[in-house]
Order: C-alpha cells, then structure tokens, then sequence
C-alpha cells in the first residue's frame, strides 16, 4: 500500500448503473484499478461494463472480495449508503456525491471511524496512486507515477495542479481530494502521517482553499511532525468575506479561515507557499533539487 | 443556506417550545395597529424591521409604542424602509419585557471537531465577534451522545444560571438541540437570550437552514434568502453564481478552479465581477444556459477556465457556441477562453470554427483577459 | 419485565403507525355484543381471550363470529376461561381480514453483539421456536446509525416482499424501531405479520416493556405483569421474590449466590420452594419485611444464606430477629443460617442470643436444611 | 497494570455524597486504592471523609489527574455520568449502580468503545488486584494477594467463591464481577485476553450463570486462545425457564443459555467445573500443583 491505495485494493462501485457510476467506473478500470463490483439495489444480477452487479454491499464483498467503496449514490441515498458500506466490512470509502447534509455526514464520519472505516470526502474527486489505483473521478489523463504526493480540498483545481506537475515531467506518488465540505472524513491533519510514513513521497503539494482551519491545523501539524518539504497553494484570496462561494466549506467567518491566514500559517511551518496555481511545478521541482531528490 | 427571517426563526423556534415575547409579524401599518388593538400584541410593544442584516436598533429599524397609534405610526416609519439595501417589507410587533440580564447563546457546527458545537456568553445582546474570548464558552455536542445533563449544567455555570432559571436553560437548550437536528440547521442564535423574572425568553432568533438538507423540508421552499435575482436564476439551475463588484466575468467549474482563477486575475491587476461555477456536468444545454445567465449580468469580457473532468471540453464547446448563437447581438461580449483536460482536442477545435482561440496556459490566458477588460468599451 | 395484553400491545402498535386489524377490547358478552352492533367491530369477527400465554388458537381462547349474538356468545364462552392459569378477564374483537401469508417479525436485544436485532421469517403464524433456523434471519440495528434503508431492503427480500409491500413492510419497520426506541422495549413481535392484499397487518402483538426503565415511562405503572400476589408485594418493596414449587424458603443476597444456594439445595436432594433476594441493603427493616413476606409463603423450613457484602452480618441478623418477634407463634417456620463476610462476628452472636445457631461452611447448613425440610410436620 | 488496575490507578467516586458512594469510598480507601475525587454536581468545594469533591468530572480529571471511575450515580442519572466521564477523558469505568434501562446501555457501550473507554458493569461489583487497587464494592476481607485470576457474572457469589479461595491459603491476582445486566461493557470474552496475557495470573476461576450466551462464547474462546488452566462454576442449574431470578440477564429463553449447555461448553473447552461453589478451591489448588505453579 502507497497511501490508502494500491494494486490490492478492490473496489466496489455504489451507484454503478447511474450515468457518472458507470463513466467512473470505465474510468476506474482503464486506470488499472481492480473495479470488481457494482451495487444498485433492484439491479443484483446485471452488470456494467463488464462488472457484476449486486443488490446489496455484504453481497458484493461475500462475493468479490471488495475492500474499497466509490460512492455515487445522490444524496438523500448516500448515507445510508455509507452505513451499508461500513457495516459489510469495507474499510475505505471514497464519497464523490455532492451536496450531503453536513448532519448527516456527522453520522457517518462518526459512525465509520467506530467502526474503524476511513472515508474521503464527500463531494471529493477521490484517490489515485498511479501505476496502482484509482477509486474516485480525477482524470487519468493528469497523472505520471512519481515521488509528489498531493493533497487537496479542490476538485478540478487538483487536477490542473496535477496536470502541471505532469507536463513539467514529474510524477506523483499519491494524489488525494479531500472535498470541500463543512464536515470531510479525511482532513489534512488526518492525510499528512499517511505521506510522512509513505516511503515512496519525497514531496507534499498542499492546496487549500478559504474556510474553515484545516490549513492552519496542517500547518501546526507539519511544524512538529512532518519532515518533508511542502509546496502549498490557498484558493480564494480574492473572496470577499461572507459569501458563498459554491462550496459549503468556502466561508469566511469572523476573520479566520482566510487566505492570508492560511498563507502565513503554512509558511510559519516551512512550507512554500505559491502565489499563482502554475508556479507550484517550478517550486516542487526547485525543492526536490535542493533537498536532493530526483 | 436559507438564512430565515426573525419572525420565521421564532415559528421554528416556538415549534420546539422555545420561550417567546409574544407577538406578531405586520406587512402594513394598518395590520400593526390592529395586531395591538385586539391584544394579540400587549402594550407597550416593539416593532422590528425584518431584515437579515444586523445592527437594526443602531439603524432605526427598531421603534417602540404605547398606544396603538404609536403601533401604526412606527410600523409606517420602518416598513418601505431601504436597511443595508434590503428594503423592509415586514415589521415584527411584539411585548415590550422587562429584562434583567442579556445572554448569547448559538448552536452551530465545528468543522475540525467535526460536532455540533454550543457557543456561550454571559454577554449577550452585542454582536459575538465584539466579546471578548475568554467570555465566550465552547461545549461541543456529540450527535450519539446527545445533549447530556452535565452539558447543561456547564452551560448554566457558564451563564451565571442557579435554580429556576438553570432549569429554564436546561429545557431551552434541549429545544434548541431538537430544532438544530430536525430542522437540519447550520445556525441557530438566541442574541439576546434575556433573563425576564424566573425565566428566560429569545429576544431575537437568527436561524439559517442547510441548502442540502432541502429535500426532506419542502416548508423552506418558498423562503427568500439573500441572493440577487441573477443568482435565485442560477440556483434553480443548479448553477453556482456569485455577483461581486468588477467587469471580468468568470466562468470556471469546480469551486476551486474558479476561486484561483479570480485570485489570478486579481493578482495581474483585474477586476474579477461575475463568478460563475459550472460544476461537474456533461450537459451542453446547462453550459448554454450558464452563459445566457452570464450575458445578463452585462459582463466587459468573459473568461472561460475549464478543466476537463466530468465536464468535458468539447462538451464546453458545444454550449458556449449554441450560447453565443442565442445571445443578441447587442449583448454579445468578448471570450477569453482556456479549456484544458478531457477531450481538450475536440472542445478546442469547436472553439476555433466559431472564432474563440483557446489558450493552453493560464498565465498567458489570465493575461488577455485582464488587458481587454481594460481597454475602452 | 412488563409483557403487555395483546389489545395494549397494539395500543403502543398504533400510537406507531403500525396497521392494525380494526377492532376493540370488551370485558363482557354484551359489551361484545355492542361493539359488533354499533360497526365499531365489522362482521365477520374474531374474538380473541386476553392472556399473556400463547398457544390461545388450539386452546380454545380463540372464536369467530359472523353475528352480534354470536359475538356475545363467544365472549361469553371465553370470558371467565382459565386459560393455562390465567383467568381471562378480557377479550379483544377483531374484524376478519382475508390474508394471503403470514410472516414472523420481531425486534428485541442481542446480548453477545450488545445490538437490537432484528428477527424475520417468511414462516410466520406459528410459534417462532418451531421454526427451522434456517428459515430465520437476524439482522442487527446498531443504534448510531438507526434503522437503515439497506437493512429495510434486506428485510424485504427475507420475507419475499417487493414493490408495494416491501414500502409497507419498510414503512412497519420504521414504526417498530421508532417504538422499541421510545417505549424502551425488551420484546416487539408481531406474529403473525399478515398479508392482506397489497398491504400489511399486524395481527397479534407482543410487547414487553423493560421494568428498569420504568422511571420514564409512569404510563405502564399499573397494569399487571404475571407475578403472583406475593411477588407483586416483594416487588413493592424492591425485592427480588420467586416463588417455585418446593418447601424450602431460601433467603439470600445477590442473584447469583440465591441461585447458587437454590442449586446446592436441589443437589443435596432439598426442594427450594420460594427464593429472596435481599440485594444490597443495610437497613434492618428491609430484612424484616424479607422474613415477614416469606413467613407468608409459609415454607417448612428457610435457609438464610448471606455473604456480607453491602449487606452487613449484624444488619441481617437484627432484621431477622425482629421479624421473628413480629410473626405469630402458629407462623413461625424452623431457620437455618450461615451468615459470612462483613460483620460476620456481630451478626453470629445476635442470632445466637435469639437461639439460631448460624453455620460457616455451605455445604453442612445447606444439608442441614434439607435434612429439615424431610422431617415429618 | 496487572489487569486494569494497579497502584496508578486513580479513582474519581461519581456520587461520592451519596450513602453507597461514601461508603465504598472509604472502602476503597482501606483497601490501598488512590481515591483522588468525588463528583457531585452542585456540591463542589466540599470534602467527603478528604476526597475533595467537583462539580463536574472535567474539573475533577484537570485537578487530580483521575484515570478510572467509579459510578454510582442512580439509574436515572447514570448514563449522563458515564457520558461525562468519558468526555473527561477517563478511560476505566466501573459503573455500580444497578436498573440502568438496556437502552441507555447500549448508547453508553458504544459511545465508551468508540472513545476508547472501557466499562466495566453496570449492576457490578467492580474489580480488585489484591495489594494494588479496588474499584467498586467487593468487600475487603475476601482478598489475599495471590496468582488466581477471578472473573464472575455475580456478585456476592463472587465474595464467597473468593473468599472460599482465601479461605484455603490461597490468593487471587485480579478479580472482576462483570456484572449480570443483558448489556455489559465487558463480557468473559473481553476480559479473558487481559487475563492470559496477565504475568501475575496463574490459573484463571469463571463464574457464569444462567441466561444468554456468555459462557458458551467464553468456552470458545477458551478452547481456542486461553493457555492457563479454567476451574468454572455456572449458578442457576436449578432455574426453571423462564422464570426472572432477580438479574434481568438470568432468564433462560429458548433452550440455550442453560447452565447444562454452559457447563457442557466449558468442560469440552478443557476447563474444569465445580458442582458446588464450595469444590472450587480445592479444585484451584490440585489444578495448581498439576500444572507445577505454587
């Protein structure tokens, strides 16, 4: 295992007869992921694109082994989606369904780490180790393996970023979207042990965006535990405060959580951080040649 | 969010048994008078602008009366009213108590925590943000433990409660957990929280109702909140829009890519005015009407960001040419437009038959759109 | 535990939104009768004898009628039944339902998995204990995460319900979880659960309230369990009486060390007829109305076990001295004890001032005893 | 640590000012345990026989360093003093008080396992290591520090069956009363790896009793992961089904949960079981010298 994913990791598409269940997972497989099953309720018996389908979660691990979720169930359906999920043993669940109740997520963010099953998301693009795995929506076509792991709250954002690191012909370890919303399953705090023990990461990119403190909570946690270099990028300096800006999580609320505040925050903890998205391939590289890799 | 009227907030809060002044909301000076002349609303009352803007007693949008005159002549003042640009088309008339002491009290979320968390001050009765820390208490409420005893006796230590009025907190703080967990709530603030006699009574209610939860409270429907009429558009077409003060309008998907690329323009010195976040979609008819929107706000150019994911560039394509073949002449603008990812080939090669160069970098792209939105009209 | 009638059973059934027969409750012939006449119950109907055994179809507790007469009669003929030791006092009328299968459901607790559990099988109306367990399934709730919608689908395709009548059954489920929950439930069965064209009803209900959570729920106070008279008294006075068929009275502290000392009786070749449990008690009065309750039962001999924990020698042993004081000459029963633990001194030579010798080991009281319990009268 | 306790443990008595909670505070007190602090909202600031007594538990646990609890709180009131010592951070429950409704059990179970606190009871008499620390009621006078692990479903059943052991020359390690309400926080199988990975534990004696599963599960476990030798005894053979016999967990439904299925399980698990509770310590100490402890 690189960081939650790898050539071990099975999954099991939730919502697969839906239009984007379906796209992701051709996607999925066409990235090398083990795409093993399918679940729509009523649709058991069928499959996808070559996947079988089942009617029920346990069914599909009894019968394929799945480890891993990729959830697409639309909202009203995802947590119980989610509880089915973690009650049949799957101990990574990546929710790309947007737009899910924060109190329903607090049931299951909490409800899954009792039960011992990480979640990333919801309304994230997921997890892709290339050369491995992929359970999520990132496009392939972003990727190269390589040694920059990232992490971010963004969806296409992470994505140009990833692309950048591409074209400038370097690779990525594993690459995270966390999502944006008010309550995730997996924050930075939760992700940076996972890179800082991930022997095949010599470099973290970190993009954040306004609202909330999970980059001033990174940035406490990567000053006393985190030893490798870190390239950051905060989203959102032009907002203005209070308005929402399409994300839920994307408040400015009583004059924390804003870009300026992050920006510091992270390089009071020795991160660079990037002014412009498409610096961030110089800096990483830059980086990477001072402390000697590559 | 829905962000509720005071007088909303109070149904709700009523619907949970939270302890109210009694009164009731007027649309016209004539309703204000009559509200006291029955006795629907004792004498003396106040009389409320409803408006979601605070500092309405700083701002004249609060008056008192006696008599039933004073009613009607203070509903007239404030009614029609323009408060912070939110003109005053209802009034809340309601007893005037007799307060001993002003408290905060607020349910809301703590993201890092990821609970629930009750914000608490013995100060109430002045905005949150002026108080000072070490007065504000936190206590965070985990959703399988629920509001528990210990909870509520902290919460009345930390309001100066004993007695009666700990026991009036304890059953208005449940309420209060109820109505945040079964109405789906993102905020709810009793400011001021007043102590009248041996009880305790919500002065005012800011209640915001999550958006996403809208689908199990079809009651919130109807409610207006405080977009502008451009963005109430967008939102029925799940189109996330944001108008703010400048020329440039983005149009980008994902909330992220589009917070970057207003920041980009910003930095090279534009002024970024519409921000337009298509999402994840590969519906060309939805890029269409994203840009029929676009053409309303009356931007000097359009700078289109796209990075191909769910969305796909040609998929882009198609609706900003369809798009452009609606608009009107008159209210045609110029395209900045960088379309990168999935099918980027296709979506480019679309652009250019209908005249639009897609620029591969951002950089380069940001650039063009910041130096037309600075040139002459 | 409390077991609630059918007819209270679905009482709390209906309060749920669980479909329900129509019907009503009588507790006499023409009370029977006049439920019939005035629609209240439709023609044809059932009547069914109110008691908490089962088995009530075979043993003749339960009659049909197509006419008011014959409702009256067949309450008549029911009412005043002793049905398994259980006099039957009230009857429940229902109307007669067409029903096309019949199925088993109920909700109660898993100990091992420390989880409420779901019981289904497609094999309903008869006694579940019959039933093959491969024909049951369980499914566990776990109470974060409530009853979920994949379990409801689960539940579903167990009782082979689709379209419908598994919304129905999902709706059902729904009002028995919430109840189990609310009503802090040891036992909800419904058996059977029968299909009545495209729905669901719940033809008999059996519901058991747990006793320990009877400080929430005062409504369920007053109605009868199936203790005997003695018992209930005991239970008055919070302590834990059995009676069983044997001459020897056991008093004893803790559960455990009763039941251990009723079992080396039975070994020892003793018949322990009534069982006491003190529980934790320092107070002398409480072992008095222990001994007062048990001179009631009126053993052939009692075997005071006590290990002095909570319960202290010298208490126990005043109790049973002033109980002996109380209790008239013609009551008295022959004692042996062995008092230990806590106090043990003080206790030994208060009972034997009062010429009760008291028995460190076990095993030599314990066969005494028994050797007592054999003697003639 | 012996098993849970030793002589760090320090104990917070949660309704200290109430007549059983003073009395086995003093107790405990006797007995070598560090009784730190009370709880009784409202009577902060005073001393019951110099326990200093708080508020809230978070103030005694910021004051006193308290580590373990000991309950015994009313049923009513249970659950919320449960909730708050975890809150607190405590992370040894053992919760006295009796007739708490299952219901509330199962919240209080679970939301303790999710936060990493182990309970142990409710309806118990709590544990003791001899020469270390007690918490809970188990009278002083049956102890003498020794190599016999005890773990028991009963209570005063326990008192004699140790004091039994006491009485014959031996001596225990730890011995926990479980408690016989239908929800534990810790069953046999929770407690016997404690017990088997216990240096200062030799043999190990279990008392069960009529009604669920827990000896049948123990048996299992046994057979299949506990080294060290089982002497058990099962109370309730005489039991007629059905019948309540004072714990709400000694019922016999449905033709398990016997004391013949217990016993039979046990024995075919290589454990040794008494017929009369008054066999065990002879049984313990021939099964000592068998096996060359002592």
């Amino acid at each position: 295992m690189t960081v939650l994913v790898d050539s071990d990791t099975r999954v099991v598409v939730q919502g697969i007869t839906g239009h984007q269940g379906t796209v992701h997972a051709v996607q999925m497989k066409a990235f090398g992921t083990h795409v093993v099953a399918g679940v729509t309720p009523g649709k058991g018996g069928t499959e996808v694109e070559g996947v079988p389908v089942f009617n029920s979660v346990r069914e599909a691990v009894d019968r394929t082994h799945a480890n891993a979720s990729c959830i697409f169930v639309p909202a009203p359906g995802a947590k119980d989606a989610l509880l089915e999920a973690v009650d049949a043993g799957i101990r990574l669940a990546v929710i790309v369904t947007e737009h899910i109740p924060f109190h329903d997520m607090l049931t299951m963010y909490h409800y899954a780490r009792s039960q011992g099953t990480r979640i990333i998301g919801p309304n994230c693009p997921g997890i892709a180790a290339p050369g491995k795995s992929k359970v999520g929506i990132i496009p392939n076509i972003v990727f190269r393996p390589g040694r920059v792991g990232v992490i971010s709250r963004s969806g296409t954002l992470t994505y140009e970023i990833v692309n950048g690191i591409k074209e400038h012909g370097l690779g990525q370890s594993t690459c995270i979207g966390l999502g944006g919303d008010p309550v995730v399953g997996t924050s930075f705090v939760d992700a940076l042990p996972m890179f800082e023990k991930d022997p095949e990461t010599d470099l973290l990119v970190l993009v954040g965006e306004i609202g909330g403190t999970a980059e001033e909570d990174a940035a406490e946690y990567i000053a006393h535990h985190f030893s490798k270099p870190v390239v950051a990028y905060i989203a959102g300096r032009s907002a203005p405060p209070g308005k929402r800006m399409g994300h839920a999580g994307a408040i400015i609320t009583r004059g924390k959580g804003t870009a300026a505040t992050k920006a510091a925050a992270l390089e009071a903890a020795g991160a660079n951080v990037a002014r412009f998205p498409y610096e961030i391939p110089d800096m990483v590289a830059e980086k990477l040649a001072v402390t000697g890799h590559r | 969010m829905v962000k509720l009227a005071e007088w909303r907030g109070k149904e709700v809060f009523g619907k949970y048994g939270v302890p109210l002044p009694r009164g009731h909301v007027a649309r016209s000076a004539e309703e204000a008078e009559s509200l006291v002349r029955s006795g629907t609303v004792p004498l003396p009352c106040v009389i409320k602008a409803q408006v979601l803007a605070g500092g309405r007693g700083k701002g004249g949008a609060v008056r008192f009366a006696d008599t039933p005159e004073e009613a009607r002549e203070s509903a007239r003042a404030i009614l029609g009213l323009d408060f912070k640009g939110e003109k005053v088309r209802e009034v809340l008339l309601e007893e005037k108590l007799s307060i001993s002491r002003e408290l905060y009290l607020s349910l809301t979320l703590d993201r890092a925590l990821r609970l629930p968390i009750l914000i608490l001050s013995s100060q109430g009765g002045v905005e949150i943000e002026a108080v000072d820390d070490s007065q504000i208490e936190r206590i965070s409420i985990h959703p399988f433990a629920g509001l528990t005893g210990y909870e509520e006796r902290r919460a009345a230590e930390v309001l100066g409660l004993s007695g009666t009025l700990a026991k009036a907190l304890a059953q208005l703080l449940r309420s209060l957990w109820r109505a945040f967990v079964d109405e789906d709530a993102e905020l709810l603030e009793v400011n001021p929280l007043a102590v009248v006699g041996d009880g305790l009574v919500a002065l005012d209610a800011k209640v915001i109702i999550e958006d996403d939860a809208a689908f199990r409270h079809p009651e919130y429907a109807e409610i207006r909140d405080d977009r502008t009429p451009l963005e109430e558009i967008a939102r029925e077409k799940d189109i996330a829009f944001v108008q703010l003060d400048g020329n440039i309008g983005v149009i980008a998907n994902g909330a992220g890519l589009t917070m970057a690329t207003l920041d980009v323009l910003q930095e090279l010195g534009g002024r970024p005015g519409i921000f337009l976040d298509l999402g994840g979609t590969d519906d060309p008819k939805k890029v269409t009407e994203a840009f029929l929107l676009m053409s309303q706000a009356t931007p000097k150019v359009v700078f289109l960001n796209i990075f191909g994911g769910v969305t796909r560039c040609d998929t882009v394509a198609r609706g900003l040419v369809e798009a452009m073949r609606q608009v009107p002449e008159s209210q045609r603008f110029p395209i900045v437009a960088r379309i990168r990812g999935n099918n980027e080939a296709e979506g480019t090669e679309i652009l250019r038959s209908a005249g639009i160069t897609s620029v591969p970098s951002l950089k380069d792209s940001a650039q063009a759109a910041v130096d037309r939105s600075r040139e002459a009209p």
